[in-house]
């Protein structure tokens, strides 16, 4: 196709999307209107459950195994940008060269840091209070570690961060959020089963399974994230062609 | 009008939308997708979803940014130690 | 445990599997990461089968997941289905997977450094996002588990990153996919607005119950989330991903997404349609038998003209995966139980046959470096096993009793009516004449020897995207006129220009070239084509097939069983083979061997009928190309459902 | 007014869809996804959007005090941007990937897999 028939193709094609789009969006309820019916539900079972973050619950109980779906998406995906980023036989690795950062930046990222840790930890922990939880945490948490990178440079980043490890941590995340429903199964109920003691409703302890599996999932999150970056990275600082291989 | 604030971050968020897929440099196109993570990140706060708006702002204004600005980065140091003053395949 | 409860287990143990291969791949010497794998997916296997004997009548366990099983009314929770479908196509995925991971034994020289489990692991994913997509009743579920598939075929579509053909299939296969993935979640997003409901059956009783049957809501929220099953399933005008990926992925990966990954996406319509639609307020079953009838007519006779025009074995093998699935869905239209048993049975016997022929074509990929008809001719004499295993699937893919693909393709026929019987005789033929061609060519020598000599030299081809290929790799091949511009020294056949994917010049997956097949990929190809022969040849299969046919096409038993009150649905006999149908089948082999008889002559003299050339074109590689065709193709899919 | 929510959405589908197939550099393509795949998220928290609603959070607000948004919808969106992240660096690094073994991003120029 030359650009012409690919624009009209797609000006037609558009065209009757748009169309088909008008014609259901004038049939939805309104918006803003009161009548959710799952949502209702998804409430009354979050707070019988002892969750104060409905979000959670359904994430993390009512429909978790949507979230396991989910991790495993999040895992395979990092696990094959491991093997498409890997190390070709045509290239090879040049350290990057330290970098000079201005002291002023290198101690505002040096003070950010551990405070950024700390509160994606908060928000790991407190998935089933308040707004956030492992995704949110987690990220927070990867985020941190790469202000290392802004404050030092990416040797320092690469020290305090050995990818192996945080591979592993992104198996052990998973492998943990897998046995944590096996657990439901050994205990005579069905996977994933919420069996735990519920706890005091809004509580750190409440939610009986959902606040171990927020933090299975904040782990394998964060590592998740770390280990992305650290592909992207190594591609962007340090892998080049072997010499005279490539043009 | 109790709507308009949600109603003013949709037109936020659609400009940023919009934008950002009419940007056709990569390295101008990864800031304008954070600026739209950003402008989701605050609808969703209106719409009552803090949560989303939470992994909004860590994925759209971070993460996903990040990862296109580093790509560009390794795309673009190819042609460079093509040119034949710098054929060795050192860094920069 | 109950039966129930089982369900989830075959999604969580090759989850499970996958991430202790890879946490402990670090340590695992590759032949332990192997064996470990195959356990895994073998087991799988087992739990599905052994699940599957318990099935009685239409309807399994039903099992809510995390124990939300409602007390009355709707639930919280997401369904698993064990039904005879579900449970059937999980036992069909497992063993396919468990043949690809046979067939790998012998794959793949250089794993990434510390992840001697990678290529398994990824295996397992994928097998626990297929199970997982065939079993949930939960349309939001299946969307996670789609993506789930999505992702992990495209980094393996994606594995041998020194191929730069493979690079680029993938990203085409993910940009594609991805999109449709998306249209299907705004179609979840307006069904959910409309019933406040997510599951299958949740959502099919909320539009039953709603007066006045089904508006352009409706019908939208259908044409969707059809828009990503049917990009899945490889339908035209979405099919342009599949014999980019097809031709590009390792040969075990195109046994799984030819054999059972584009079928899932049939299978999805079908679940979809008739345990949410096919009530008073869904989709009229008029509209769905129009669209249904116009995609596979379009796909099937797109995918066999296609078929006939490759020269690139994987390519040719692709396109006669979108013909059949066109076959699959021409059947569907006719939206019966008979129709539903037809197709089931073709489906299941076409995932042993297509697999086995992928799997014959990468014993010549790595005992050659080259899936090219041309260059092959002749060369393939010294494997004669493997060429009358390959000759074997041409005849079954075409429809040689007693082969399953024979049967499923007569009961189809059946359900489909007279004009449609027309469209399987030819398309069967003229897909297995491809093969029987190819086969013809590659392993006796027959017709003319390609023009030209059949190697130049590396050297001969200057330019950025031939250097980097490492130098074990045999030579690139007269035709390469993909990159025309470089081709000054060897001057193809083709004239420069012509839109042609060859088949030379690929990377061997193996260590080194083998010198004879290796006994692992033998016994994976044959034991596949077996499994294509027994659907046909073991009665005992075909009540089964009938069970889950009749349990996959019944509205209201479907939402009754997941509400807890299982009814059972008047069983359908099960098929058997019939007179005429065995003689529509010979009919097709006969035409498939004069097609092929005469095709050596036909394509050593004019090279490629001018006629095809303009669809040749549209296959463009171009991502900008595909994603107007699929924008447009929603576009189609609106207008047909009107 | 009252459609306009659900018209944004679509809008940022089809314009994500209209830099897709439009574009220059496989990067960039990336991108217009990623806009795409807000159109989804846009979608989905309109639908549960309930006037006057609060945050379906219980630690502040006591339970029944005032109307919740629908929180399913909001954990189907959290779902969605997690895949979308992931969907973005899988199809980034083969774009990486790309760049190297065709020394081009651009798609017009790819033209290995045709006919």
């Amino acid at each position: 196709m030359n650009k012409t028939v690919r624009l009209w193709v797609l000006g037609v094609g558009c065209a009757g999307v748009a169309l088909l789009f008008v014609g259901a969006f004038r049939r939805l309820p309104e918006f803003g209107g009161s009548h959710h019916p799952y949502g209702a539900r998804a409430v009354a079972a979050a707070l019988h459950r002892h969750t104060a973050n409905v979000v959670s619950s359904v994430n993390f109980d009512q429909r978790s195994f949507d979230t396991l779906g989910e991790q495993a998406i999040l895992f395979g995906a990092v696990l094959g940008t491991v093997v498409v980023l890997r190390q070709a036989r045509d290239e090879r690795r040049v350290p990057p060269e330290p970098a000079v950062v201005a002291p002023t930046v290198r101690r505002y990222a040096l003070v950010s840091l551990p405070l950024t840790l700390l509160v994606g930890l908060y928000v790991v922990a407190h998935g089933q209070l308040s707004p956030g939880g492992g995704f949110q945490g987690g990220l927070v948490v990867a985020t941190a570690l790469h202000l290392l990178y802004v404050a030092v440079d990416y040797r320092a980043l690469e020290r305090l961060r050995p990818v192996p490890v945080f591979a592993l941590a992104d198996a052990f995340g998973d492998v943990a959020y897998l046995l944590l429903g096996l657990a439901g199964l050994f205990a005579g109920a069905s996977f994933l089963a919420n069996v735990l003691p519920l706890g005091t409703f809004n509580t750190l302890a409440s939610g009986g399974l959902v606040p171990l599996l927020n933090a299975a999932i904040g782990i394998e999150v964060a590592s998740a994230a770390v280990v992305l970056l650290a592909q992207f990275l190594d591609q962007a600082l340090e892998l080049v062609p072997r010499e005279g291989e490539h043009r | 009008m109790t709507e308009l604030p949600v109603l003013l971050g949709l037109l936020l968020a659609t400009t940023a939308g919009t934008a950002a897929a009419l940007t056709r440099d990569p390295v101008h196109q990864a800031l304008v997708l954070s600026v739209l993570g950003l402008a989701l990140a605050l609808l969703f706060t209106l719409l009552q979803a803090p949560d989303v708006a939470l992994s909004q702002l860590a994925v759209g204004t971070v993460l996903t940014p990040l990862m296109v600005l580093l790509s560009v980065r390794k795309v673009r140091r190819r042609p460079r130690e093509d040119s034949p003053a710098d054929g060795r395949g050192g860094k920069r | 445990m109950t039966a129930e409860r089982i369900l989830p287990l075959l999604v969580a143990v090759p989850l499970l599997g996958a991430a202790l291969l890879v946490g402990a791949g670090r340590w695992l010497p590759r032949y332990t990461a192997d064996v470990f794998g195959l356990f895994v997916s073998g087991g799988t296997g087992a739990l599905a089968v052994a699940q599957l004997v318990g099935v009685r009548g239409a309807t399994g366990p039903v099992e809510w997941v995390a124990g939300w099983r409602p007390e009355g009314g709707s639930g919280v929770g997401i369904v698993l289905v064990g039904d005879g479908a579900g449970l059937g196509l999980a036992a069909l995925i497992s063993a396919l997977v468990t043949a690809a991971l046979v067939y790998s034994r012998r794959f793949f020289d250089e794993p990434p450094p510390g992840q001697a489990g990678a290529f398994p692991a990824l295996l397992l994913l994928f097998q626990a996002g297929m199970c997982g997509f065939v079993l949930t009743g939960d349309l939001f579920n299946a969307f996670v588990f789609f993506e789930l598939m999505g992702v992990i075929a495209y980094a393996l579509t994606g594995y041998r990153v020194e191929e730069a053909r493979a690079v680029q299939g993938a990203l085409t296969f993910g940009f594609v996919n991805s999109l449709g993935g998306y249209a299907t979640l705004l179609g979840i997003g307006l069904l959910y607005a409309r019933t406040g409901e997510l599951g299958f059956a949740q959502i099919g009783a909320a539009l039953d119950a709603a007066a006045g049957g089904g508006d352009a809501l409706v019908t939208t929220g259908f044409a969707l989330v059809a828009t990503g099953l049917l990009v899945k399933a490889a339908a035209v005008p979405f099919h342009f991903w599949l014999p980019d990926a097809h031709s590009v992925a390792p040969t075990p990966v195109c046994m799984l997404l030819s054999g059972v990954m584009v079928e899932l996406g049939v299978y999805g319509i079908a679940r979809l349609y008739w345990a949410t639609f096919a009530g008073p307020g869904g989709v009229p079953a008029a509209d769905a038998h129009r669209v249904l009838l116009v995609q596979g007519v379009l796909t099937a006779v797109l995918g066999a003209v296609m078929c006939w025009q490759q020269r690139h074995l994987k390519r040719l093998l692709a396109f006669s995966t979108i013909a059949h699935t066109g076959l699959f869905l021409t059947a569907l239209s006719a939206l019966t139980p008979e129709a539903a048993t037809g197709v089931g049975v073709y489906l299941v016997a076409h995932a042993g046959v297509k697999a086995a022929l992928f799997g014959c074509v990468g014993v010549l990929l790595d005992r050659f470096g080259s899936v090219d008809e041309r260059e092959l001719h002749g060369r393939g004499r010294e494997l004669r096993f493997v060429g009358v295993l390959f000759a074997v699937g041409g005849l079954a893919l075409a429809g040689l009793p007693p082969f399953g693909t024979a049967l499923g393709k007569a009961l189809c026929e059946e359900a489909a009516g007279p004009g449609a019987t027309v469209l399987f005789v030819a398309v069967s033929a003229v897909t297995g004449a491809a093969v029987l061609r190819t086969a013809a060519g590659v392993f006796l020598g027959a017709g003319e020897p390609p023009a030209g000599p059949p190697h130049f030299p590396r050297a001969a081809a200057r330019g950025p995207r031939t250097e980097h290929r490492s130098a074990a790799t045999g030579g690139r091949g007269a035709g390469e006129s993909g990159t025309s511009d470089e081709h000054d020294t060897a001057p193809g056949p083709e004239q420069e220009g012509e839109p042609e994917t060859t088949g030379s010049g690929e990377e061997p997956e193996t260590a080194g070239p083998v010198t004879r097949a290796p006994d692992s990929m033998l016994v994976a190809t044959t034991a596949l084509l077996a499994g294509g022969l027994a659907v046909g040849c073991v009665p005992a299969l075909w009540p089964h097939l009938a069970h889950a046919a009749d349990g996959l096409s019944d509205h209201s038993a479907y939402i009754a069983a997941v509400f807890g009150s299982p009814e059972t649905p008047p069983a359908s006999t099960a098929p058997n083979w019939k007179v005429s149908g065995v003689l529509l089948d010979l009919l097709a082999t006969l035409l498939a061997l004069v097609l092929a008889r005469t095709a050596p002559r036909i394509t050593a003299g004019t090279r490629r009928a001018a006629w095809a050339r303009p669809l040749r074109r549209l296959h463009s590689g171009h991502v900008g190309d595909y994603v107007a065709c699929t924008v447009a193709g929603m576009a189609l899919l609106g207008l047909l459902l009107r | 007014m009252n459609l306009l929510p659900f018209l944004c959405a679509g809008w940022l589908f089809l314009v994500g869809c209209y830099a897709l197939a439009t574009s220059r550099n496989l990067i960039h393509a990336v991108g217009a996804l990623a806009v795409c795949q807000s159109s989804t998220y846009v979608l989905l928290l309109a639908v549960g959007y309930r006037s006057g609603g609060t945050a379906p959070v219980f630690s502040d607000v006591p339970p029944g005090a005032r109307p919740v948004v629908d929180p399913v919808v909001q954990a189907l969106t959290l779902t969605d941007v997690v895949v979308g992240a992931t969907v973005t660096a899988l199809l980034l690094a083969l774009v990486v990937q790309i760049a190297k073994r065709h020394g081009t991003v651009d798609p017009d120029e790819l033209r290995e897999l045709r006919g």
